[in-house]
């Protein structure tokens, strides 16, 4: 039987804000090209939680198959996630997952696990320091559930893999690289040893690694990052930076349109969907792809 | 008679060109979108510019004053995280869904009493209203942060996200709502002692001292006055979203002052209406609305958004300018 | 009629409020850390104060002129994604170039829509922000913009380089401020802006030409913008799209907290340097401190709030407004 | 027969401002039914006097009784709920409120709720503009009217309490002749229900046609009081400045140029039509007629502010294009304008800046504004119009109001203009000042520069014109050379009956 044509739409986070925001959109449209089977209906919130319920309810309005949301936040969609559960819409969680109270509401999530990569970021500044020392964190913007869940796994795993690590201190970034290289010129300043940085993202990491070396500081500093960006591979591959976490937002967009099909086809899917994150430092970097955001 | 009745209406339009350009954009987004036409959506419009609409009601005032405030966005956040907070704490628990009046009245309290604040700095520092709302804005901000702890906070009473999405007869709730505070501003703009104090605070100062009107005082009633507004939006915002984050109303400021200019409010005081600053509000939604549904790419509704808002400015000075008999300065 | 030439220290103190302010807030965390009055971190400070400060140098002249400039913020993200881009495809000779004409082009339609047409300045100033963002978004799809070739490109002169042992944004920020100050102080062109800032009908019967004027103070603020572009972009050898949200407002701040009046006609860009500096050493005072970044906040609204009243109590004689 | 208690008095006040005595131990005191002139020159304390009085400004030393009570005025509410009210030299009203709203300011009648009782306002407010004779009803929106009606909104304030004392600060400054005869049967009418009432004038024939008693102020010190009856100009005049004043008529005969100026067939509009007349280098011309006769715009088209519908404009035979104040600069033309506060002055900028802001681009020393050229300009302009300012560097906005009127004056003379243009050059002027300005008008005129003096003082008209030209509706009526013209030709022009015109 000829198969029917499904109108899905979505509502990204913050498509301007990064790279990987970007890189995703566009290979997220590009899958939904390919399928001649979708009508893709690609909206952005730009960061705003009251913009991305506005979304939905005009998704909804047009009556859409199914919507795939990357929540702003976590918590705050979850009403407006349930508004379109009511209306019969099945909706599919990317990238990073709302809150438990919505479980009820979602077909399913599709994306990576922020916490893990929080964990495994520790793991790797460990590694780094060899379990001891003192570090400095640099988190992402305040409020948002990447940055919460990211640092709420690094801090909670630090001190079960090495307790000799000292986090001393955590400042905001704000996913921005001028900004975190700010924080870090502030933090040179005050303390006189710092082991290592764990940064929210690559991003923030490199603005990080970027003051150290213009204080000639950077031999003594580890760096760690998550979400690897391609300044940061390169970084990497000249020994600057430690380690990362891989993950590729080609595999996010193409997994999130994959579970949506899968859940309107009426097919078997988990409720938590994700896709594997894996930790990335110079010595298995020839096993991935240069990041190309 | 029709033809001065006529006449008046034409001279209204010229002078209020906002209702023009929506006339004109609402006419543009029926005939190339399918979806646009259609109660549910305008409806829909109404609830998702009530937010925005509600601190520009509070915000015309404060800008007839000749003052601004920029820590609305801020105050957003704060009722917003309050209002769904507190009805989940302990002491309530007995309440059922009684428990959300008092974490309302309290989201309400903190707009009006950081309103005051703002108000009472500047009567009494002389510091303007400028730089007294921005240190709010991003103090304010940072308040939320404590008192949320960085959380966003989620109404487990849905009772609460029901009432957001309820109607009453025919339309949303929250779109009664912010029809009604629109009528009642507009009345006590025009028909109130305190609303005509307004303009004369804004309008010349001096002449309002010498009257005898006491200025500080009334610029804070004015600013506790935004302040409710902001934390009713906050409140309203939070009932559709059954949830509060501490990054809301980020740029809210932004908007609302844009909104409130295009209806026609001048920055420098004295001068502006309601029925002016809801055409503004309605404008930049139903733009907003429309370029979602005709899924216009989100990097070019920043571009549309920016040169539509100038546009509408330059319409405007068109409209009335008195012509050749002008003098050229 | 009494000489006022013999001006007495009271009243000397009264026009530079602002300055003790600055000086009671440095002694406080001075007293709070001992890391803060150490040359290396004065020096810290200001050079991250530099990208600011070089942006609010150019909008203090737009304000002296009667209007605002809030489109400066996502004009530095324009400009910063812009030259970051191109060092890579054209080399940073061209790069540069081609930022600037476009940076001043973005300015010219700020200074012919405001100038010109006489449109309000407000709206214009936020329509662009809106409109610039957009831009760069379209310019570069989304994507960050790196400088791949960061060790021996020259263009890491403004950012890191040094000038006499000096960081090189120091020197730019500083010289271009005592630069601008001269203009606005001595120059014909300077006392035309005040003019036109404090009575625009005026300056139009007293031969000015108040749309050409106004016109090139938004040419200078682009102009500042790009100078700042140079510095940040070469910084951090890349951008995002969104570097320069909400320096808008981070920078009127500074214009504001150095006494400049929002409604015209007066101001002086040497106490704008103060104000910006005050911001940025609150921000790097309380980070040595150790607050978390919501104490941040609060201690910046306080400060702020102080600063000005300090600076207007100090000129009007007594503490608290004549405001009935 | 026992002395009447005074309404008001006033005893030793002083008051200062940084770097300026404005008042210096000044008493004086308004007897109830009497009408008090209050005189002296620009600068003498006049307004800061009656501000005092009105509860604006706080005095250093001194008392203040009303009916011989002592008492305070904190604020101008207290003042008035005292039964003082001062009507401003200075238009204070709310530009967007109607004409009811701006006479019950601060007052509004109430309903429940706060909500304004707009019947009793309106009806309230329409009783006393009719009082006034006004024309407009009180729902006019006072930005939409003419400043002699916003004036009239200013004195329907007064009458709004009942007042033991209104203050007139210079309040026919931008009345027409007939307003003023309004304006003085409301004067009469209040001094016959025995209110007190201080007017204050730079005008010696409204004080002589008003007054009982005269008050002369001095350099904020009181001077002496003259029965009005008793007295004359020249009395009052030597009082008011130390010496007498030749106020005679043009009657010197000088033998003008070449035609500076030729202005043919042109017309703005609806403005005026079909305006023709040149100028001599070396003659004055005046323009007089009423408060919308269309000169103030002839007189911008001329500086480039207005673009002509039709018509030329010849300097020195050849037609020049004037489309802005630059090239009428270029050209040699100055424009003394007819506001000082909106088109004239840089409020909040130093009298010296104010002075030199149109050459500033000539008074360089390599890129920079040379000091010493500026200073130079100021100081030879505040001796020659005797400017009163304690420095160069006293912001205008701190000046008395004709001394305001002076910089503007300063500033165009100091560019040495061909074609000079004063229009309304001696509003809010001191008797002294005034007669320094005229004299240097014929002074400027007789070293070879053509000028036209706009104003609708028939005195000043007469006093200064070698040629005058009547205007009434956008028109030219008529043209009189200095020998044919007087009082009752001029007002019969004026009036709009038409007489012949002569070429
Ligand atoms: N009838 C009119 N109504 C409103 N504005 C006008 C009118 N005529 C001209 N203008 C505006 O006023 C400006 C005149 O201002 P100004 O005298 O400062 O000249 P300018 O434009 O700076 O001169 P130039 O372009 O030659 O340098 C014109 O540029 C135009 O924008
Ligand atoms: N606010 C002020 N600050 C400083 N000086 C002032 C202020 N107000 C008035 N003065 C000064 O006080 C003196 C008296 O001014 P005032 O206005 O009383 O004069 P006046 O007699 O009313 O003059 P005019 O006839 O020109 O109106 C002047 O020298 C003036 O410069
Ligand atoms: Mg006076
Ligand atoms: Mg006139």
């Amino acid at each position: 039987a000829q198969a029917e044509t499904y109108k899905i739409g979505i509502t990204q986070n913050n498509v301007g804000v990064d790279s990987y925001q970007t890189t995703y959109e566009k290979a997220f449209i590009a899958a939904a090209e390919e399928n001649e089977n979708v009508e893709a209906v690609v909206l952005d919130a730009g960061g705003d939680v009251a913009r991305q319920i506005a979304q939905i309810q005009d998704l909804i309005q047009q009556n859409v198959d199914a919507i795939i949301i990357w929540p702003t936040n976590g918590k705050a969609v979850v009403p407006a996630v349930r508004k379109a559960h009511q209306a019969g819409i099945p909706v599919i969680v990317t990238n990073s997952n709302i809150a438990e109270e919505g479980f009820d509401f979602i077909a399913s999530f599709s994306g990576p696990d922020n916490i893990t990569q929080g964990a495994r970021s520790a793991e790797l500044m460990c590694e780094a320091l060899d379990g001891k020392g003192q570090i400095v964190q640099i988190s992402g913007q305040p409020g948002y559930t990447t940055a919460i869940e990211r640092a709420k796994g690094f801090e909670d795993r630090l001190p079960e893999v090495c307790p000799d690590v000292e986090l001393m201190e955590t400042q905001p970034g704000d996913w921005n690289r001028e900004k975190s290289q700010r924080v870090m010129e502030s933090f040179l300043v005050k303390y006189d040893t710092i082991d290592g940085v764990y940064a929210g993202d690559d991003n923030m990491g490199v603005g990080a690694l970027n003051a150290a070396k213009a204080a000639g500081r950077a031999g003594d500093i580890a760096f760690v990052g998550a979400t690897n960006f391609a300044v940061g591979y390169e970084a990497m591959a000249r020994g600057e930076y430690y380690g990362s976490i891989y993950q590729s937002p080609v595999d996010d967009a193409e997994a999130a349109l994959k579970t949506a099909l899968d859940v309107l086809e009426g097919k078997d899917v988990p409720d938590l969907n994700y896709f594997d994150t894996p930790k990335i430092t110079k010595a298995n970097m020839d096993e991935f792809d240069k990041p190309v955001f | 008679m029709a033809d001065t009745s006529k006449n008046a209406f034409v001279t209204w339009l010229t002078r209020n060109p906002i209702w023009g350009f929506i006339v004109l954009i609402f006419a543009f987004f029926s005939f190339s979108n399918e979806y646009f036409f259609d109660l549910q959506n305008f409806q829909n419009i109404l609830v998702q510019t009530s937010t925005i609409g509600l601190i520009a009601l509070g915000m015309t005032l404060v800008m007839i004053n000749g003052n601004i405030d920029l820590s609305v966005g801020a105050v957003v956040a704060l009722a917003a995280s309050l209002a769904v907070d507190l009805q989940s704490w302990g002491v309530f628990a007995a309440w059922g869904n009684w428990a959300i009046l008092p974490a309302v009245a309290a989201a309400l309290a903190s707009g009006i009493v950081l309103g005051a604040l703002n108000g009472f700095i500047v009567w009494k520092t002389g510091v303007d209203a400028f730089i007294v709302t921005l240190g709010a804005m991003i103090g304010v901000r940072g308040l939320v942060f404590i008192y949320t702890r960085e959380e966003s906070f989620f109404a487990m009473n849905f009772a609460y996200s029901d009432f957001g999405a309820s109607s009453v007869g025919p339309l949303p709730t929250l779109a009664v709502l912010f029809l009604l505070f629109t009528v009642a501003t507009h009345l006590l703009l025009s028909r109130t002692v305190h609303g005509r104090n307004t303009y004369a605070v804004g309008g010349n100062r001096d002449a309002a001292v010498n009257a005898g009107i006491r200025v500080g005082p009334h610029m804070m009633i004015n600013f506790m006055i935004v302040g409710f507004f902001a934390a009713l939006a906050g409140v309203t915002l939070s009932s559709q979203m059954g949830a509060a984050t501490p990054n809301l109303g980020r740029d809210y400021e932004l908007w609302v002052i844009t909104a409130t200019v295009l209806g026609g409010t001048k920055l420098t005081g004295g001068a502006g209406n309601i029925i002016g600053t809801f055409g503004g509000v309605l404008a930049i939604g139903i733009l907003r609305n429309g370029m979602n549904l005709m899924q216009v790419p989100a990097f070019y509704v920043l571009v549309i958004l920016g040169m539509i808002l100038i546009a509408v400015l330059f319409l405007d000075k068109q409209l009335n300018r008195r012509g050749k008999q002008e003098l050229k300065t | 009629m009494a000489d006022t030439r013999l001006k007495t220290i009271g009243e000397l103190l009264a026009r530079q409020g602002i300055l003790i302010a600055f000086a009671i807030f440095l002694i406080g965390f001075a007293v709070f850390s001992d890391r803060f009055m150490t040359p290396e971190n004065l020096a810290t400070v200001i050079r991250q104060a530099a990208i600011i400060g070089v942006m609010a140098v150019g909008v203090t002249v737009v304000v002296i002129g009667g209007n605002l400039d809030l489109s400066v913020g996502s004009m530095l993200s324009f400009s910063t994604v812009l030259v970051v881009d191109l060092h890579d495809k054209i080399g940073p000779e061209l790069a540069i170039v081609v930022m600037l004409g476009a940076t001043l082009v973005l300015g010219a339609v700020n200074g012919f829509l405001v100038g010109v047409a006489r449109l309000n300045s407000l709206i214009v100033t936020l329509g662009m922000l809106s409109a610039i963002q957009g831009l760069t978004l379209i310019y570069t799809g989304g994507k960050n913009v790196d400088i791949l070739d960061q060790e021996t490109t020259w263009f890491a002169i403004f950012g890191r380089g040094y000038v006499a042992g000096i960081a090189t944004p120091i020197v730019m920020f500083l010289g271009l401020a005592l630069f601008m100050h001269v203009v606005m102080a001595y120059t014909p062109f300077g006392r035309r802006v005040y003019a036109v800032g404090g009575n625009p009908t005026a300056a139009v019967f007293s031969g000015i030409r108040r749309s050409r004027l106004v016109f090139s103070t938004y040419l200078i603020s682009a102009l500042t913008t790009g100078i700042a572009a140079l510095i940040l972009g070469s910084r951090v050898m890349g951008s995002q799209n969104n570097v320069g949200q909400g320096y808008e407002l981070l920078v009127l701040a500074g214009v504001i907290l150095g006494g400049t009046s929002l409604l015209g006609g007066s101001g002086n860009i040497l106490k704008t340097v103060i104000g910006v500096l005050i911001l940025g050493f609150i921000q790097n005072g309380l980070l040595l401190m150790g607050y978390p970044y919501y104490a941040q906040w609060l201690v910046t609204w306080v400060v702020i709030i102080l600063a000005v009243w300090l600076d207007i109590a100090a000129k009007r004689g007594r503490l608290l407004s004549p405001i009935a | 027969m026992m002395a009447p208690v005074p309404a008001l008095r006033l005893e030793g006040i002083v008051k200062t401002f940084p770097g300026v005595r404005a008042l210096d131990g000044v008493s004086f005191e308004v007897l109830p039914g009497e009408v008090h002139a209050l005189l002296g020159e620009n600068g003498a304390g006049k307004s800061t006097l009656m501000k005092t009085l009105a509860g604006m400004h706080q005095p250093n030393e001194g008392r203040i009784y009303i009916e011989e009570k002592q008492v305070e005025m904190r604020t101008p509410l207290e003042a008035k709920a005292k039964g003082v009210v001062l009507i401003h030299q200075e238009l204070s009203l709310v530009e967007e409120m109607s004409a009811a709203e701006n006479i019950y300011l601060g007052e509004l009648p109430r309903k429940s709720f706060g909500r304004v009782d707009w019947k009793t306002l309106f009806a309230k407010a329409g009783e006393i503009l009719t009082r006034l004779n006004c024309k407009f009803g009180p729902q006019t929106r006072v930005g939409d009217l003419s400043i002699a009606n916003k004036q009239m909104v200013e004195i329907a304030r007064a009458l709004t309490v009942n007042a033991k004392a209104v203050i007139f600060d210079e309040p026919t400054a931008s009345l027409t002749d007939a307003e003023k005869v309004v304006l003085f049967e409301i004067i009469r009418d209040l001094k016959a229900r025995g209110v007190g009432i201080v007017y204050i004038s730079h005008r010696m024939e409204e004080i002589f046609t008003i007054s009982d008693r005269i008050s002369v102020l001095r350099d904020g010190t009181y001077r002496g009081t003259l029965i009005t009856s008793d007295t004359n100009e020249d009395e009052v005049t030597q009082l008011m400045i130390g010496r007498s004043l030749d106020l005679s008529r043009n009657e010197e005969h000088v033998e003008f140029g070449g035609v500076a100026l030729e202005v043919r067939a042109l017309s703005c509009g609806s403005l005026y039509r079909d305006i023709s007349f040149h100028v001599r280098s070396g003659e004055v011309v005046g323009f007089y007629g009423l408060v919308g006769a269309g000169r103030t715009e002839i007189a911008e088209t001329l500086f480039g502010l207005r673009t002509p519908s039709s018509g030329t404009v010849l300097l020195e035979g050849k037609e020049v294009r004037l489309s802005s104040p630059v090239d009428a600069i270029a050209n040699g033309i100055s424009l003394v304008p007819e506001s000082r506060k909106e088109q004239g002055l840089v409020l909040g900028m130093n009298c010296r800046d104010n002075i030199t802001l149109p050459q500033v681009d000539d008074l360089t020393a390599g890129p920079f504004v040379s000091d010493g050229a500026e200073l130079a300009i100021f100081e030879q302009y505040r001796d020659r119009l005797e400017i009163k300012t304690p420095s160069w560097r006293q912001a205008v906005k701190n000046l008395s109001g004709g001394n305001q009127q002076k910089i503007v004056i300063g500033k165009w003379l100091a560019m040495r203009p061909n074609v000079l243009i004063v229009d309304e050059p001696t509003r809010g002027i001191d008797v002294g000042s005034k007669a320094e300005i005229h004299n240097l008008i014929r002074e400027l005129a007789r070293s070879g520069y053509a000028v036209i003096v706009i104003s609708s003082e028939m005195p000043e008209v007469l006093h200064v014109s070698d040629r005058v030209i009547a205007m009434y509706s956008g028109e030219i009526i008529r043209e009189f050379t200095a020998a044919e013209v007087n009082e009752d030709n001029l007002v019969q022009a004026i009036s709009g009956i038409r007489a012949e015109k002569v070429a």
